[in-house]
């Protein structure tokens, strides 16, 4: 068991990759097929491209305010790969990547961060809950999730992520301890990306790994490279068959870093240092990742760049359609406050509709 | 058929439901083996297993989290608050996720969950265990909230909620679990929510109130009865959404109009139906509508609780009041 | 003397205080080096020390928790939730220990601390960030809830409320924070607690509001002057305890009322206003109380904000409404 | 170090006297002078007298619904025995022998009980917070009453308690990580009696003990035998040592049970074995240190009597006390809301007083 080996409480953490993409640990590389690994590689691209993009249209006023995903793309990927189509995703609001690997069109992203709720009505059999910002409070809904689940025995897992300052909130530790007694099939992935907006991690909490957490709640934690595709991978599919085998939760600590601002109305210098932010740049994942796949034979130069001009394409395509997409009516804004419309309800309506044909004055 | 007092008819609802349907589950602290604190899920544990009548750890956020996440995913739970001064641990959930799932996903989620607490003060129970605090949730858009007065109304209308394909925040008043017995069909029985029920008619003054209220209310309009004022009762039952409608159009007959609330003055469901009497019967008005309620206090200790709950006499003073303006 | 905005008013007052008063401190999430996300504590870790200026963790309910534990140990924490969306995790806290400490100690312990944060819709933010949900804690006895709308009156009520024995809830509108600047001195100066102000004087339509809104309501006002309806503004200031006297007054000569809220309209503020009006001038009406309010729905994201939050015509023609009624 | 040899992760739980009172770990007994134990034993007595005496009321109406602390007395006592006067104590709701070695007057117990907040009004100089019934809601309070310290360099320290179950709320969590984080001078002791009303230990959390948890948040833990007075004075002293040097806080799990029902609206028969109660009375904490105290000559038969009979009596004057003591006024209900009670609450204050005057109908 990878837990055993990486007891957090020893303070190492799980690597497959290291940081030039060579392989650290051969007996441990995941035996992905050729397709499955040019897919991950191109949804990490894709990822970057969409995410570049939003912050240039936020800039310009077609996109309100947006948190950047730049350096953090494998920890949430490589944990989405580790799941079945079907198995839940229940994320925060930084993890594009596997967004796009469960299948969430990048129309229905960039909606959301335009301001408009469409974006969160994810197509039926995408099991994925829409953005939480209110932080750690989508993993007691991910507990909830998983317990329906394992209540119809399904098989389902259900993989949540949260970042190191969620570890902090009340909802974080409620969540977890429910899913140790309950023995819910869940993955909880911390993103560990070093700060929450300015505080460092070290402010967040007094325990050297937020891995170590886990046993807290009675279930094994795991520290992991989280800029480290495959060791991402690994660790989750070995957290997803103990969770489908009944074995209950596992935690695992992405150790990552976010190369961004906090969101595009954060300016990331007030707090801190040029030069972390420098060294973990070359951590870059897309690097890494790239550096594999090149040496697998499976990436070449202009390959690379095909991707990256296909992600391109794709991302303009995705915002002329984001942006020709109709903006919510007056009954949108009404009618999904419950399932009938209750009378006072539809009065205030037809009110207000008078009201606004009258004009801004 | 059996004579049973509402503590039974909420059994009941909740035994009928579980049996109906398989994606029903009760979720709470002490709910399983316990049978719940005041004995509401008594023998549901024996009947329908630990894993459908779930004691939950001490933990109210997640107890709320997890029955979003359950209704999320194909249950319908009803989860238990053991009392409603610890149901503020539950906000979060409630007014971020619960009541704007439907919205904010545009439909493709929905939250059919009931959230089930006691409240009410008047029975000298401990400190935080009398809260009345209903309006926390009523001026919350996308939840509904329910207040049963009598057996009957309890159960039919906790079913409705089970049924319910949105979040309902669903009171039951302590002072009133055992206080009085009705016949009640063992079987599922529907009562509408939304619709508040005119207790009976009168022509002088509306007298409104909900939940435990209404014993007084009762007391107070038959001493105003016997007085020659005649009163229209109106047990309002649905808090939100809020059949004022009923309430209006009673005012417009009456004329003048008594609200009873057990919660503090300031910002409770009486200023919101004061106001839509306001706005929709002011022409109608003969009288100032009262407002008989708890004073802006904190719930005392029972030694001082007669400082704040109300009793009839009180109610009876504001309906003459009104009637003699 | 300085030409400042509210943020800098509101940093001002905190500098005044920290510097004054050794048991004052600053508490909440990025509150330190950061200067918070609006920049009110800017510069004030820098100059007080990351002891007095202190960045928490990520916890809403422990802040709320460790600045009354603080209060009652002889300091003024003055806590800040980062948006007011986020702060029903801090209701426990706020309902069950803050708000009656002093009642349930008799006096013994006192919570004198200020919970401050940004409110309201209109700055086409994230979801969650726009809430406007003062009335949540306008029930509670035992807060105080204060809501400046000016630069000067931030700085000289946030002075106030750091100085009151009790806790104050202390909401700034977001979109009010760099919209005007006003000269004001950097020296400390108070503003009233529970107070309203009277902006304009006038005779034919009372118009009341407080935070954010106001700009609007000034301009409506102005708008239905310029048509000869007088009007008499008058900016709430203090939510609780409320100076519903000075609009009670001023409806007794206006006869006439708007009320301007930027909440969902069941259970606000202004139904408790209307409430007050009905009991105390309901003689002197001429025409229903106008509540101008966001709708009983979910704050809609950015693209659907019209629908939501009110704008100065809505309020002007409800001033129109009534004058003409 | 206490907290290394008793690593909570082994499993290992500090004991000095053993069930029938004899040393087991001689080197640690604590060097407590006669005075002092024979203030312990008399307040054990004490605290058991005034319990009983308090569910004899209830039961005939004299006092509210009331939870029992038969069996727990040593867990509050021999912490705060471990605390200068000046101290804080932070108790939820089951801590009645702690309190008394506090300082808290009996009556000022009884008043609280019998539904009056003058009982919560304790004597200036006694640093004891009210009663906490929200469970674990006095936790984060108590951080920031330390942090108050700390920040004045007083030297204090603040002794909390809670239950097993108030592990599971998310405010235990919140309180605890942040004590991490701002090292403040504050002991957590948790009263693992077993039980939270009828849920079991096992179910409130899969981890295999609570003293454990305190790993996630970076300090130390131990699982002390709370029926052991001497073990939780030593095991405290320790912390309180360690709070004062500005070293942080310490979590205490107290292993103890519950020897009564939850409150007195609680019958656990409904929910427990008859023969876990059986083999939990033969540990009951008083048994055990009249047996230490009988073994070092400072307590035989007859002045064993004549400390039960003086507890009775103090508790009968008490009694006669509290039941003396002036119901709370209109006015008391309304004046203690705000400093100065704002103009609108004085005109329903009139309003009632004289709506009240007219008498119940
Ligand atoms: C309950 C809550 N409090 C505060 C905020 C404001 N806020 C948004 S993100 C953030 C920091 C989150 O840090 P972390 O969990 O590490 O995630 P990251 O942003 O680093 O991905 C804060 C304080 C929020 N969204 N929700
Ligand atoms: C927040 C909250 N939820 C529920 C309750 C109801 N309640 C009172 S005591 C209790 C069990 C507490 O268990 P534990 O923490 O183990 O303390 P014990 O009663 O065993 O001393 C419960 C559920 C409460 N008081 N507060
Ligand atoms: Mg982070
Ligand atoms: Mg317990």
């Amino acid at each position: 068991m990878l837990t055993d080996e990486y007891d957090p409480h020893g303070g190492r953490m799980l690597q497959v990759l290291d940081q030039s993409g060579q392989v650290v640990r051969p007996e441990l590389e995941p035996k992905l097929d050729n397709a499955k690994l040019q897919r991950a590689y191109r949804t990490m691209v894709l990822s970057r491209v969409v995410d570049e993009k939003a912050i240039i249209m936020q800039r310009q006023g077609r996109l309100g305010a947006y948190p950047p995903n730049r350096g953090q793309e494998a920890a949430s990927l490589g944990p989405a790969m580790a799941t079945e189509t079907d198995d839940w995703m229940v994320w925060a609001f930084r993890e594009l990547a596997g967004l796009l690997w469960k299948g969430v069109p990048m129309l229905n992203y960039l909606l959301y961060w335009m301001g408009n709720e469409e974006g969160s009505r994810y197509p039926e059999g995408v099991n994925v809950t829409p953005a939480a910002i209110p932080v750690a409070s989508q993993l007691p809904i991910a507990v909830g999730i998983a317990y329906a689940s394992a209540l119809r025995r399904e098989g389902k897992v259900v993989l949540s992520f949260c970042g190191d300052g969620a570890t902090s909130e009340g909802e974080f530790h409620e969540a977890l301890n429910n899913a140790g007694v309950f023995r819910t099939p869940n993955i909880f992935v911390i993103q560990n990306n070093q700060w929450a907006i300015s505080v460092p991690r070290s402010r967040q909490t007094a325990a050297p790994t937020l891995a170590q957490k886990a046993c807290a709640y009675g279930f094994k934690g795991i520290l992991v490279d989280g800029n480290d595709l495959l060791a991402m991978y690994i660790a989750t599919q070995e957290a997803a068959e103990r969770a489908r085998k009944g074995e209950g939760p596992t935690l695992i600590e992405a150790y990552t870093y976010r190369l961004g601002n906090h969101t595009t109305s954060d300016d990331a210098r007030k707090y801190r240092e040029e030069q972390e932010l420098r060294e973990w740049e070359l951590r870059d994942p897309l690097v890494r990742m790239k550096a594999y796949m090149v040496a697998k034979g499976l990436l070449d130069e202009s390959g690379d760049e095909a991707i990256w001009n296909e992600a391109r394409a794709a991302t303009e395509k995705g915002v002329e359609e984001a942006e020709g997409f109709p903006a919510p009516t007056l009954e949108d804004a009404f009618k999904f406050t419950y399932a009938e419309m209750p009378p006072s309800l539809r009065t205030e309506m037809e009110r207000l509709r008078d009201d606004l044909k009258e004009g801004e004055r | 058929m059996a004579l049973i007092n509402m503590v039974s008819a909420l059994n009941s609802a909740l035994a009928n439901m579980l049996e109906e349907d398989p994606s029903v589950v009760v979720l709470g602290e002490d709910v399983g083996k316990d049978g719940g604190v005041f004995r509401v899920t008594d023998g549901l544990f024996n009947r329908f297993g630990a894993e459908r009548v779930i004691d939950t750890p001490l933990a109210e956020a997640a107890i709320a989290g997890m029955a979003i996440g359950m209704a999320m995913n194909g249950l319908r739970p009803v989860a238990e608050i053991q009392f409603m001064g610890f149901s503020y641990l539950t906000l979060n959930q409630l007014i971020s996720h619960a009541s704007r799932m439907r919205n904010r996903s545009r439909g493709r989620f929905t939250v059919p969950m009931v959230m089930r607490m006691p409240y009410g003060a008047g029975v000298k129970a401990l400190e935080h265990h009398s809260e009345s605090t209903e309006s926390l949730y009523v001026q919350i858009p996308g939840l509904k909230v329910v207040v049963p007065s009598t057996p009957r109304d309890a159960k039919g209308l906790l079913i409705s909620a089970i049924r319910d394909p949105d979040p309902v925040v669903f009171l039951e008043p302590t002072r009133s679990y055992r206080l009085m017995k009705e016949e009640i069909e063992d079987t599922p029985f529907t009562v509408p929510i939304g619709e508040a029920k005119t207790l009976r008619s009168g022509t002088d003054v509306t007298i409104v109130g909900w939940g435990a209220m209404m014993p007084l209310v009762v007391k107070a309009a038959e001493a105003a009865s016997a007085e020659g004022i005649s009163c229209e009762v109106i047990d309002l039952r649905t808090l939100s959404p809020m059949d004022s409608e009923t309430v209006v159009s009673s005012v417009k007959r009456t004329g003048r109009c008594v609200i009873s609330q057990e919660a503090p003055r300031t910002c409770g469901v009486a200023a919101e139906l004061i106001a839509r009497i306001n706005e929709e019967a002011l022409l109608s008005l003969e009288a100032p509508v009262e407002r008989v309620t708890a004073p802006d206090i904190i719930v005392p200790l029972p030694k001082g609780e007669q400082y704040y709950y109300l009793n009839a006499n009180r109610l009876y003073r504001a309906v003459k009041k009104v009637a003699e303006f």
